[in-house]
């Protein structure tokens, strides 16, 4: 089994696809099942490789099924397996909405304890590849409103790489989003294991504003985040990972410290993990704003396939640095 | 009216073991045979007697929220629960009073989660729909049509994997046939070859909306073999039939033959739930259905064979009423949760906080 | 026809079969589409009566196939007919979802503003009938996320008599969320007709705190307001009406008379439409409050079926009352 | 490899009517059936000349995101669009330039739109996979797999309901049959006899999963027919058959014979879309699939038949060339909808705000 090792220059996709190996090496009770997941090597190329080495038992091509296949997955992790269920893009998941919300994230407690659903889903989200208005969804935030899922957003490669173990030995269910234009990311890797799924994580340290995001719009909003350093505002960005449960205490430390805070999402803004953010600061930290908490999020547009369209349609960082701008300058 | 149509398809393996056993043994496997169908009778007349108990409660207002009876369709859950071993697993709908009855479980752990208590089967936090049993492989009453053939895939497709000689029973009735995920799931089945036991159960109506309002083809196990799959047509009001069905099928089934259709034609007394009016099918109809009530007919059977006498029945009725009773009296001391606990398996303890932040 | 006249008593009920009555006499392009709504007589008894009246082309049964029929009514609203289809309730509308969001709320952009669909689905929601966890969400809310669709609750029998008009000449598709608990409700018509669905309104008016709500919780929140009433907390209880859009002038110019907002829903916290209000209000009237934005919400977890933890798992008048203490007197 | 089953089921209308003709109309019958398949050979040209350059102008990135193409796969659209009038509705895939073409869609308007530029037949918002065409009564290009068959249905409802005499053609690949809403859809269709021609692409692959993985039945006319609806297989590879098949099924369901299917069995020849590698089937089988090639197969036809000759061929293909180009040129020169404009279209004007504030 080759692992990769520090220091090698490898991208978000391949850190994925090693995770996979790695769990499907680990413990045989883990399977990955989907559309095009074998003889397709993955509608993004995430398992390439893995039907050979680990036959169509354990690489398990679908017919299109979205709610029979990842209700499936439900019933085998029922019966004690660890499956990986992979759904193409986040828009198809809503085939298989019913199982997910009226059964893995509801068996649980309406058996009164006695059954778990050790099950990962993973899924491509976000737009940003003109695949228009049936292929682009941002919904992770949207799931987050569902209790018994947990929701995790790898936005870097040791996240890719590492989430994916803590997920599987989660006795819940756990979804997992990764934005499509991460995929081809390079980087390195600190190391093959697992990393702690319970904690948002701080991208930037910086001291007079607060920025909030996760997944995709990390990098856009690090990128603002350097561009506003030239300006000589210092921005800390908190990667939240996990989107439920969120860590309220990293972003509330934060903000006690900066008294400032704007949350990015490319999500729709209505109803979007932005406002449970926005709302959660409000409930915990109010006393310590300086001004209104900020949100900068995709227009409540189904995303457009023209390029000039869809890239008004997300957050870009010139958006992200002029919220910055209202948080800072519109002081009380 | 009950279609007397038999079971289709191959003969099962039993008339193939061994001589022509001698008289004795004869008689004692006939003996044997009686009682083993005075059990069967025992445990429809349980399910109805409880049913019946059901009703009184629900007027009572001890039970609430929606329930659905079995009364009328008690041989199809008795007749497929003896084809299983207690290895095996159940997938049902939130009209399984019967299946979690004639799977062994307490009428205690049943009436007290109809109760919301603590100590019902769910902890008080399913009710009657969503009856659940991880002893028995119990996988639940699932509210939401057609929701649980999915689960029962999976759990077939986990058996599969790990070379597990189990079969898994999924019960839904003629409107799940409509949804999609019937659809998916009866095709993934058969193309992998799963170990599933599809155990339809046409009570003609769903809801108000009668099968032929419901479906452009009404024989659903003609329907269902289009699949691909062994399917048959059962009479579902005589348990016999409904037993003999299962157990070959249930055979077929363990032993790699795939998944198997079971269309179990039978009807159902009462009202879909206790909110149904019933205002969409003739009284006539259902008095029809009743000239050939699956307790009748095999009490009379074995009454006629000479196995069961009115002291028999006495005596059986009374055993359910005692046991029904135990049931009311434990269901009615039952503690309640305490409310501090409402939002307990909603998550589950973590295995180890080990991992943690090592790295983020 | 028929018309329900001032000052008689009906119901709930009553008043939105007289709304799909009145529909179905005044536009023959309308039609009740849905399971058990014929024969039936709708699984909550709204339709009964109406297939005598109308005949079964009009009022039409359907099998179990959400997804179907749903869309069915997106194609038929393509097809300029007004359909109006109900699904029972609102756990499984999450088979139609792919429908709803894919199709009949993006339809109209994707195909660059040909086509419209003037589709009305209806469905119940809420707990309350120790239904337990697949028959007691709040999604309304949830569905609040999705542009291209208006979401509407009516809370009184007017609005259960008049929203449904309105709805039915909208060009785009509007779903109408019906609380479960609300049906039995009794009351005086004002009168038939449409009613507006722009805008918020005040249900009783108060000068110390506003609570914004909507739907089966504006009851509970009315009883709350009279219990602080007598401990000298004049609330203002604003009813949204409809979800999405959200009438923020209406909740913007309450706050800045009271400078105190609680919002109540009893849908989950995380994610819900309370997030949404709170975070508006933080962004638009920040310093007019005189407290954080509170909420009282439904506990996170499935609803379970015991009476004494199902009313534990949604918002009671108590739970208001103890809201609105705190923000009153939380002050800073 | 291309299955020569012909179609199934009743003879058309045609062979019924009137007197036998006469010589001379006959040969007129001759020329104007030629110039017809001629006219047949063209549409499925000019379909291959657009897709070919559609890939050009991807390499070119002129055209971005998703991009399915339809060669091999013309005979099918071709064939199907004939068969139907102006006044019937289409609904179809991603996989639709062919189909919007045959449809009569400018290949200007078509281009334009994957240009991204607001003279496109879809204002830029929608993209190869978007096409839409109010006037044609196209409905769409439909990115979710199964997606567009609920529209068709209500399409025909709506049609039913209405009493017009209006076809729906629903197109929808091999591995939508999976999808549950294919199931509901054709159960609801069924049911209640909608005017609906179900056009079932057969390309034997769902993106890299081949039919028999995806499928226990692979005879996906046998599986419709299950459902109690009229369904033959075609030679998808057979313009002539296709349009045969197609008229007939499209007469017979106008005139209220209820909803056909209609199993087209084709092949693409490229990949799935631009981003598919393409390594889960043989190039063998890819190169005796081009032996039908239903373009190839036409024009030898017509050549042996004295019909056509390479000038003609000629002629048409610069026509076509001509025409793309000019398409090509405009979407280049076609403006970009003002940014401003981006949430046009999510919500209509209201009709208006007259009933507003009366109650509330
Ligand atoms: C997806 C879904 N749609 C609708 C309902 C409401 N409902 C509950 S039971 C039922 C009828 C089901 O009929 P059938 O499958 O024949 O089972 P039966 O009740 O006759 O045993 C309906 C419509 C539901 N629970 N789930
Ligand atoms: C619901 C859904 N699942 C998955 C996809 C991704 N996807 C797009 S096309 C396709 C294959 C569809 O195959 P088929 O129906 O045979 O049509 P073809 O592409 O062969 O014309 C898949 C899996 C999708 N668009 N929608
Ligand atoms: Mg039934
Ligand atoms: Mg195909």
């Amino acid at each position: 089994m080759k692992t990769a090792v520090k220091s090698e220059q490898i991208t978000y996709r391949e850190a994925m696809r090693e995770a996979i190996r790695e769990a499907l090496h680990r413990d045989d009770r883990v399977f990955l099942m989907g559309e095009d997941v074998g003889r397709y090597g993955g509608c993004f190329a995430v398992s390439l490789g893995l039907l050979e080495e680990f036959g169509p038992e354990r690489i398990r091509d679908t017919p299109l099924s979205e709610s029979a296949f990842v209700g499936a997955g439900i019933g085998a992790a029922l019966a004690g397996m660890r499956p990986i269920v992979e759904i193409m893009t986040v828009n198809f998941s809503l085939l298989a909405l019913d199982q997910i919300l009226n059964n893995a994230a509801t068996i649980l407690h309406m058996s009164g304890g006695q059954f778990n659903v050790p099950l990962v889903i993973r899924m491509t989200t976000g737009a940003g590849r003109q695949l228009a208005a049936q292929h682009s969804h941002s919904l992770e935030g949207w799931y987050a409103h569902i209790p018994g899922l947990r929701i995790v957003a790898p936005a870097t490669l040791d996240d890719a790489r590492g989430m994916l173990w803590t997920a599987i030995e989660d006795p819940d269910p756990v979804l997992i989003f990764e934005h499509g234009t991460l995929y081809n990311m390079p980087g390195e890797l600190s190391g093959p294991g697992p990393v702690d799924i319970d904690h948002a994580a701080i991208r930037r340290p910086g001291s007079d504003v607060t920025l909030v995001t996760y997944g995709g719009m990390l990098h856009k909003t690090l990128a603002a985040a350097g561009q506003l350093a030239e300006t000589g505002v210092d921005a800390e960005v908190v990667d939240l990972r996990t989107l439920r449960p969120l860590d309220d205490k990293a972003i509330m430390e934060s903000v006690r410290r900066t008294h400032r805070a704007v949350v990015v999402d490319e999500a729709w803004r209505s109803g979007g993990i932005s406002a449970e953010v926005s709302a959660r600061i409000t409930e915990q930290a109010f006393f310590d704003l300086d001004a209104p908490v900020g949100r900068v999020c995709g227009a409540e547009v189904p995303t457009p396939y023209a390029k000039h369209l869809e890239e008004a349609a997300i957050p870009q960082p010139a958006d992200i640095v002029a919220a910055v701008r209202r948080a800072v300058d519109g002081d009380a | 009216m009950t279609e007397k149509r038999g079971t289709r398809g191959s003969r099962g393996a039993g008339g193939r073991r061994g001589a022509a056993p001698t008289a004795e043994p004869k008689a004692l496997a006939a003996k044997a045979l009686a009682e083993r169908r005075v059990g069967l009778l025992r445990e429809m007349l349980r399910i109805r007697r409880f049913e019946e108990r059901c009703v009184e409660l629900y007027s009572a207002a001890k039970i609430r929220g929606f329930m659905h009876l079995y009364i009328g369709e008690e041989a199809v859950a008795v007749g497929v629960m003896r084809a299983l071993t207690q290895d095996d697993n159940v997938v049902t709908t939130y009209r399984e009073h019967g299946h979690a009855l004639a799977r062994g479980m307490p009428a205690e752990s049943i009436m007290a989660e109809m109760y919301g208590r603590v100590t019902g089967c769910s902890k008080g936090r399913g009710g009657s729909m969503h009856l659940f049993d991880a002893g028995l492989r119990f996988y639940g009453g699932n509210a939401i049509v057609g929701g649980g053939l999915p689960l029962a895939v999976g759990l077939a497709l986990a058996d599969r994997m790990r070379g597990e000689e189990r079969v898994t029973a999924c019960f839904f009735g003629d409107g799940a046939v409509a949804e999609g995920e019937f659809h998916e799931c009866v095709n993934l089945a058969a193309l992998w070859g799963l170990p599933i036991l599809f155990a339809c159960e046409n009570n003609r109506y769903a809801m108000g909306t009668a099968l032929e309002r419901a479906h452009a083809e009404t024989d659903l196990a003609l329907r269902a073999s289009s699949y691909g799959l062994v399917s048959w047509a059962v009479d579902g009001m005589d348990v016999l039939a409904v037993e003999k069905a299962a157990a070959r099928a249930a055979e077929a089934v363990r032993w790699g033959g795939g998944p198997h259709f079971l269309e179990l034609r039978t009807y159902r007394y009462r009202a879909h739930s206790m909110y149904d009016p019933d205002r969409y099918r003739d009284k006539a109809e259902i008095e029809r259905w009743k000239e050939h009530d699956p307790i009748d007919a095999l009490s009379g059977r074995l009454r006629g064979e000479g196995h069961l006498t009115d002291d028999d029945l006495a005596a059986i009725e009374k055993e359910i009423a005692e046991e029904i009773d135990r049931a009311v009296e434990a269901a009615d001391a039952g503690d309640l949760e305490p409310v501090a606990d409402l939002t307990r398996f909603v998550y589950s303890p973590r295995p180890s906080a080990k991992p943690a932040a090592r790295r983020s």
